[in-house]
């Protein structure tokens, strides 16, 4: 059975889980021939499997959500990370302390292309504008990498845990310098990395087969990368076509990355997707999604897979 | 001999052109190129246009050779529709510049129009011997094009116009851009030629002692319209030797021609 | 040599410029970094630092020149991260989108030099096409392709076609028509038909100026696959090299996959030059 | 056989443009292109709706034009940030860089000897891939955009120029010395205006380059407008009709920058041979 | 008259070759383009270079107007050394093409060296007119120079070679892209205002009847390398209608320099 698989970004340890799987087998144990296509900046998974280019993809809920409502029936049927990994990065000579004060008149970082969502609900729930101006806060479309926060171009800058954090500290900037923030303080954590795919796939009892395979083929891969944060950084290491990645980040990633899949089964938590819901749907006068919506995700998958 | 309407002087008619007319339509609006043109060449003439620039010298010569179509009037090659003349491959024609291919040797030139016409290769290779040797540029045929002065040049394209025997070779201010004694040069041999083949020949000039040297009939025309003023039969013998310029009779034709000239030319 | 002096001197300046240039730009973070450290710097240990950094703003040339030396040279060549694996990748897809442009604006040319129909109606829109930014549409042209089936090289080389087919056309409808009158003439006297006017006449004449657009062409191709590389699935390729370059703050990386992108252009532009004197030698057009 | 209507109009208008074409007036040949264009409007559209694309993939035209029409606000402001701002500011800046650049380079042999191969050279490369290290030295805003335009622009109509500066007629410069023109004079009356034409080539090339890096550019660090932000957010937010409205918008943009640029050229070389018809 | 062997013929010098030797460098090796050129100009001289192409009247003209330097002999214009001379704006050149600026009108044309030379601008105005009747233009200052015939253009060339009033007038073939008719009426102009004006004149052609029409003395060059082969003063009278063109005077000084022409003339 083949299988595509569409990442949401490059090839990292971001997605130790899948590599893993691929790489020792337990794809194929399942009899699964899974293919997986790295994402970029510009890249919209959404898009590749509205077009058919993959089977299911990697995505953060708050896109898969307003993509749902673009039309776009994408369903959720698992979500190997527990916890979000994002959070803003400030400088400390900027006197930033608390968002709630301190915010307005800066200069934020945000990444685009679907991965403003959680950003823009959060600076709703602290009532800033995101137009500028002094009560508002100036945001950048943030590019590939922390340079903005290291030329101080921007006070804070949107970083992952597991990644542009790690850059920042490489760059020669000490813990003692920034001052972060995570979303998952701030109560404006959105579930990130799901496996999404669209409705119709799950009405093709053969495709519900190779998905439940493929989900706990997965998983054993998170769990295996998980207790072998090395191994699996190297097994990314030598998927990554571009031959740009470091091993030494690589790792570090990887363990962050366990701290954010600990716990998880798989098996999306329906509180979760509640407090995400939630959050995207009190972006008052732009939310994100403007209603609740109903069947995006589903538990047959992780049902059988795990049963 | 004197001439008469349209200049005939006995022989076979190949050309016969009565009452051409031929318009333009231009941005500037329609340009009478040619009015009321009737002339008839026959067989073994040559044939002399001269006349100021933009009198239809090479408007008549192109509607001979089925380039333009008159607007009206009634024109016959051979015979025949200059078209059908045309297609019957029926002269060849010379331009001002040599005009040859630069990327295909003197041999080469020469040899395109065979091949287009589907001459065998055994034929061209016979063909293009002879007219190299006809116009004195035996073992040029390797040559490319730029590795020949502009006389060599000319000659070539003369050559190449020659090379598949059609009975009438038009040509358009062939020695135009060439200097004097070359020009001398390809003159004496062009009348040799002339004498050899016995073609008819339609000749575009604008030096008056080019056109008595060479003609048996020098054609005057004068613009705006584009018209013939005069057809001069030449009395000078065939056997014409370079210094036959220095003659009276030769300085009286050329004076005759002059004189038509300033007659149809008015101001520019 | 008298050649060669002038560019040789530019070249230096130029280098000369670069050094005072990276100092000038990289003394904010070595300052900065001093500054955390509580430290001050000595002149001397500035100018040092800042031709050193790991993420210099602007590389010293000499950290370019390594880093392309180990890139070219420093592993094998089928190693991911030898530049010259990363280049045959974006040269592959170069030359399939060079392939594709010229065939199409070729024909596209010939098109339009004989049928009025489709000059009038091809020529505007072809000229319209190329404000289209299809670079910034680059990802979502290789999303498309991707959901009809068509995946990997093809997608950027089209992309890169699409570049590439403008000068194509544009040079090759010039060429077509360079013969003039008179040699248009010359044929029609001889009675030649459509296809030997263009056989004969042409497309010889026409052949310096698809030279020159080829020239054009095929250093618009490679602009055109490095960016269908650069933010559209950063796998393999000089664009993916610049883009996971500039996403790890790697200033070095970039400027090798730079370097090594022009040293490609170069050699490619060459490589044509090459080709069309042979060509034109060989018609004799080369005097 | 859901391929016959396709077929059929497009059979249908090349028929009626091959008739219109045979015309060759004012009218037909403006006509022709506008049925040939609207011609690929429709097939577009009935592709779209008889193989029913998702418009995730291809929005049809008719959903194009209404995002379009619905979201003009956006467009502008996308527009001013993008197109005057970055691409029109480098690319006067890069222009008037080359020209002062050129004419310094035209007096000296030797420099124009050592800077065209250069130049040349540096024309042909993929300068787009500087984009992110520009973001990176001039911010995000749009000085970063118009220094990525500054640099792709400059090079081409450098060597346009510094070619245009040269391109004088033997006699025409004989006919300065006999005159014993000084320098300036020379340049003034006689190469400037003989470059302009050359000059003018150089500057419609690189229009499109202009728009080409100007949102290019955006890819790597952008404020909250502009085009390129624009067509990567809204690809993410899979708003395609709004992203092919902003390429709409941006084909328009070019067309017209191409255009008066073209217009000013005839203009100034109105003595040119290619532009007196 | 005799010629002596610099073929002086009284008057003030204006310009003297001794020895004048050129010779170009090319990548094909050195052309001897001048040899042991030696030639006396009188002031009011009316001096026509004739000889076949490449004999080297271009490079003499040239050398005499500082376009190019001489590799041996001295030459001096008015007393000075050729580069003065052209710094003090010794002359007017006109070349084989008009050589007009397409950008500007013919007054615009016409007003380019003077604004260069620093004239005001009533002067220049007044100049232009004075020229533009003189040429017989009054009426199109405003052309373009693309709107005007090819004879008109060579007038204004004319024109703007007089505008600045220098003494000498160099001319490098300026009639010999023109037709017959067009040539004549230039030539009887030219002689025409070179009386008026007593200018002394320098005047490249390959037409045998124009130098014997024009010149007081006809200096016959031959090439390969570049020298004079032949000094011939003019017996004509000063007063020249066209119709002297069939005057056995007229024919036998032509015949002497078609002769000398011939002598000169190798095989090409
Ligand atoms: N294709 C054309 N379209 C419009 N007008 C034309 C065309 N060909 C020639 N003419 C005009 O017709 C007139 C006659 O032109 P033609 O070329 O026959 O003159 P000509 O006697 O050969 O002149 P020349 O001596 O300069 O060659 C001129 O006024 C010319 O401008
Ligand atoms: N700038 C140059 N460099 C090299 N050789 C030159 C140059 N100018 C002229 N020559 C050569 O010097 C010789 C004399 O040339 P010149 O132009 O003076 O001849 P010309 O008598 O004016 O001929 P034409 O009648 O063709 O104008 C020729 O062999 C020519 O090729
Ligand atoms: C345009 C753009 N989008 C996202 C990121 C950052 N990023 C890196 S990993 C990751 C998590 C994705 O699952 C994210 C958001 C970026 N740098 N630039
Ligand atoms: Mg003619
Ligand atoms: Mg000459």
């Amino acid at each position: 059975q083949e299988l595509t698989l569409q990442l949401k970004w490059v090839t990292q340890a971001q997605f130790a889980g899948y590599y893993v799987a691929l790489d020792k087998g337990f794809y194929e144990e399942e009899g699964l021939d899974v293919t997986i296509l790295p994402g970029g900046p510009d890249i919209a998974p959404t898009q590749v499997l509205a077009g058919g280019g993959a089977d299911v993809i990697v995505e953060w809920m708050p896109a898969a959500l307003a993509a749902r409502e673009k039309g776009l029936p994408l369903v959720n049927i698992a979500q190997p990370f527990k916890r979000s990994g994002m959070m803003l990065t400030c400088l400390k000579e900027s006197g930033i302390t608390d968002p709630k004060t301190d915010f307005a008149g800066k200069t934020l970082g945000v990444w685009f292309s679907g991965n403003e969502y959680p950003f823009l609900s959060w600076m709703n729930h602290l009532g800033l504008s995101t137009e500028g101006g002094t009560d508002g806060v100036t945001v950048l479309k943030q590019g590939f990498n922390v340079d903005p926060l290291l030329q101080k171009q921007a006070a804070c800058i949107s970083t992952m845990t597991y990644n542009e954090y790690g850059q920042v500290l490489d760059a020669g900037l000490t813990p003692d310098d920034l001052v972060t923030f995570k979303y998952e303080d701030q109560g404006v954590a959105t579930l990130e990395d799901g496996l999404y795919v669209l409705e119709s796939t799950l009405d093709d009892p053969e495709k519900v087969t190779s998905l439940v395979q493929f989900v706990r083929a997965s998983m054993k891969g998170w769990a295996y990368a998980a207790e072998h944060p090395e191994e699996a950084a190297e097994i990314v290491l030598e998927n990554d076509e571009t031959g740009a990645q470091t091993l030494e980040h690589q790792v570090r990633m990887a363990q962050e990355v366990a701290k954010l899949t600990e716990g998880s089964t798989g098996v999306l938590d329906e509180a979760d997707y509640q407090r995400t819901v939630d959050t995207l749907l009190s972006g008052g006068s732009d939310p994100v999604i403007s209603a609740a919506p109903e069947g995006a995700f589903n538990h047959i998958i992780t049902d059988r897979a795990f049963d | 001999m004197k001439p008469n309407k349209t200049g005939d002087s006995g022989g076979r008619s190949v050309i016969t052109a009565r009452n051409i007319d031929l318009t333009f339509q231009t941005a500037d609006g329609p340009v009478h190129a040619l009015k009321d043109v009737n002339l008839t060449i026959n067989q073994g003439d040559f044939v002399s246009f001269i006349g100021p620039s933009g009198c239809g010298k090479t408007t008549f010569l192109r509607t001979i050779a089925a380039l333009e179509t008159p607007t009206g009037g009634n024109l016959t090659v051979n015979g025949m529709s200059p078209d059908e003349a045309r297609k019957a491959r029926a002269y060849g024609y010379v331009f001002q510049a040599p005009g040859l291919y630069p990327w295909r040797t003197i041999s080469g030139n020469i040899s395109l129009p065979l091949e287009i016409m589907g001459f065998s290769k055994a034929d061209r290779q016979q063909r293009i011997e002879r007219v190299l040797e006809l116009v004195d540029l035996a073992g040029f045929g390797g040559k490319y094009p730029w590795q020949l002065s502009g006389g060599m040049q000319q000659r070539a394209s003369i050559a190449r116009a020659l090379a598949f025997d059609a009975d009438i070779l038009l040509m358009d201010e062939p020695f135009g851009a060439l200097d004097e004694i070359v020009r001398d040069r390809l003159n004496e041999a062009l009348l040799e030629l002339w004498k050899k083949t016995q073609k008819t020949i339609g000749f575009v000039t604008h030096s008056i002692p080019e056109a008595v040297y060479l003609s048996t009939k020098i054609v005057v025309m004068s613009p705006r319209p584009g018209r013939i003023t005069k057809i001069i039969n030449s009395p000078l013998p065939a056997e014409r030797p370079l210094e036959i310029r220095d003659t009276p009779d030769f300085i009286a034709l050329a004076h005759e021609v002059r004189e038509g000239l300033r007659e149809g030319h008015g101001d520019d | 040599m008298t050649r060669a002096l002038p560019v040789l001197t530019v070249l230096l300046a130029i280098i000369v410029v670069w050094y005072g240039a990276a100092v000038w730009m990289n003394a904010q973070w070595a300052q900065d970094q001093a500054a955390r450290a509580d430290t001050t710097l000595t002149t001397d240990e500035l100018i040092r630092q800042t031709l050193t950094q790991e993420r210099p703003v602007l590389p010293a040339p000499h950290q370019v020149a390594m880093g392309l030396w180990d890139g070219l040279f420093g592993q094998k060549f089928t190693s991911k991260r030898s530049l010259v694996w990363h280049g045959w990748i974006t040269l592959s897809a170069t030359m399939a989108g060079f392939a594709i442009g010229t065939l199409a604006g070729i024909t596209l040319a010939v098109g339009i030099v004989h049928s009025r129909t489709m000059d009038q109606s091809v020529m505007p829109w072809a000229v319209a096409s190329q404000s289209i930014p299809i670079l910034a549409i680059a990802p979502m042209v290789i999303v498309v392709f991707a959901s009809a089936g068509v995946t990997g090289l093809l997608p950027k080389a089209i992309i890169a076609a699409w570049l590439s087919f403008f000068p194509v056309l544009v040079g090759m409808v010039k060429g077509l028509r360079t013969p003039d009158r008179m040699q248009l003439d010359l044929m029609q006297s001889w009675n030649a038909s459509a296809a030997q006017v263009f056989w004969r006449l042409r497309l010889p004449s026409s052949l310096p100026y698809l030279f020159a657009s080829l020239k054009v062409a095929v250093a618009a191709s490679l602009v055109g696959t490095i960016v269908g590389e650069l933010p559209a699935g950063a796998t393999a390729g000089l664009g993916a090299r610049l883009l996971s370059g500039s996403y790890y703050g790697q200033t070095v990386q970039i400027w090798s996959a730079l370097f090594a992108a022009a040293i490609l252009a170069a050699l490619l532009v060459m490589l044509i030059g090459v080709v069309e004197k042979l060509t034109l030698h060989r018609m004799g057009l080369a005097r | 056989m859901t391929a016959l209507p396709i077929l059929i109009v497009w059979l249908g208008a090349w028929g009626v443009n091959s008739w219109l074409s045979r015309f060759d007036t004012r009218l037909t040949r403006t006509l022709v292109p506008i049925v040939f264009g609207t011609t690929i409007l429709l097939l577009w559209e009935m592709i779209v709706r008889i193989y029913s694309v998702p418009s995730v993939i291809l929005p049809a035209p008719s959903q194009i034009g209404a995002s379009f029409m619905a979201n003009l606000p956006v467009l502008w402001t996308d527009f001013v940030q993008t197109i005057i701002k970055g691409a029109l500011t480098g690319w006067i800046i890069g222009a008037l860089a080359a020209i002062v650049t050129a004419i310094a380079i035209d007096r000296s042999t030797f420099l124009r000897r050592g800077l065209l191969p250069i130049g040349n050279f540096v024309a042909a490369l993929p300068i787009v891939g500087i984009a992110p290290i520009l973001v990176m030295w001039f911010g995000f805003d749009w000085q970063s955009k118009a220094a990525v335009v500054v640099v792709m622009v400059f090079f081409p109509i450098l060597v346009n120029m510094v070619a245009g500066l040269a391109a004088t007629e033997a006699m025409q410069r004989d006919l300065m010395a006999t005159w014993a023109a000084p320098y300036w004079q020379s340049l003034w009356k006689l190469r400037m205006p003989a470059a302009m034409p050359f000059l003018f080539n150089g500057l419609k090339i690189t229009t499109t380059l202009a728009l080409i890096g100007a949102i290019v550019a955006e890819f790597f660090g952008s404020p909250t407008r502009g085009m390129g932000f624009r067509i990567s957010t809204a690809v993410g937010r899979l708003d395609l009709p709004l992203v092919w409205a902003e390429i709409l918008a941006a084909a328009i943009a070019g067309s017209l920058f191409y255009g008066i640029v073209a217009l000013i050229e005839k203009k100034v070389t109105f003595w040119h041979p290619s532009q007196r018809t």
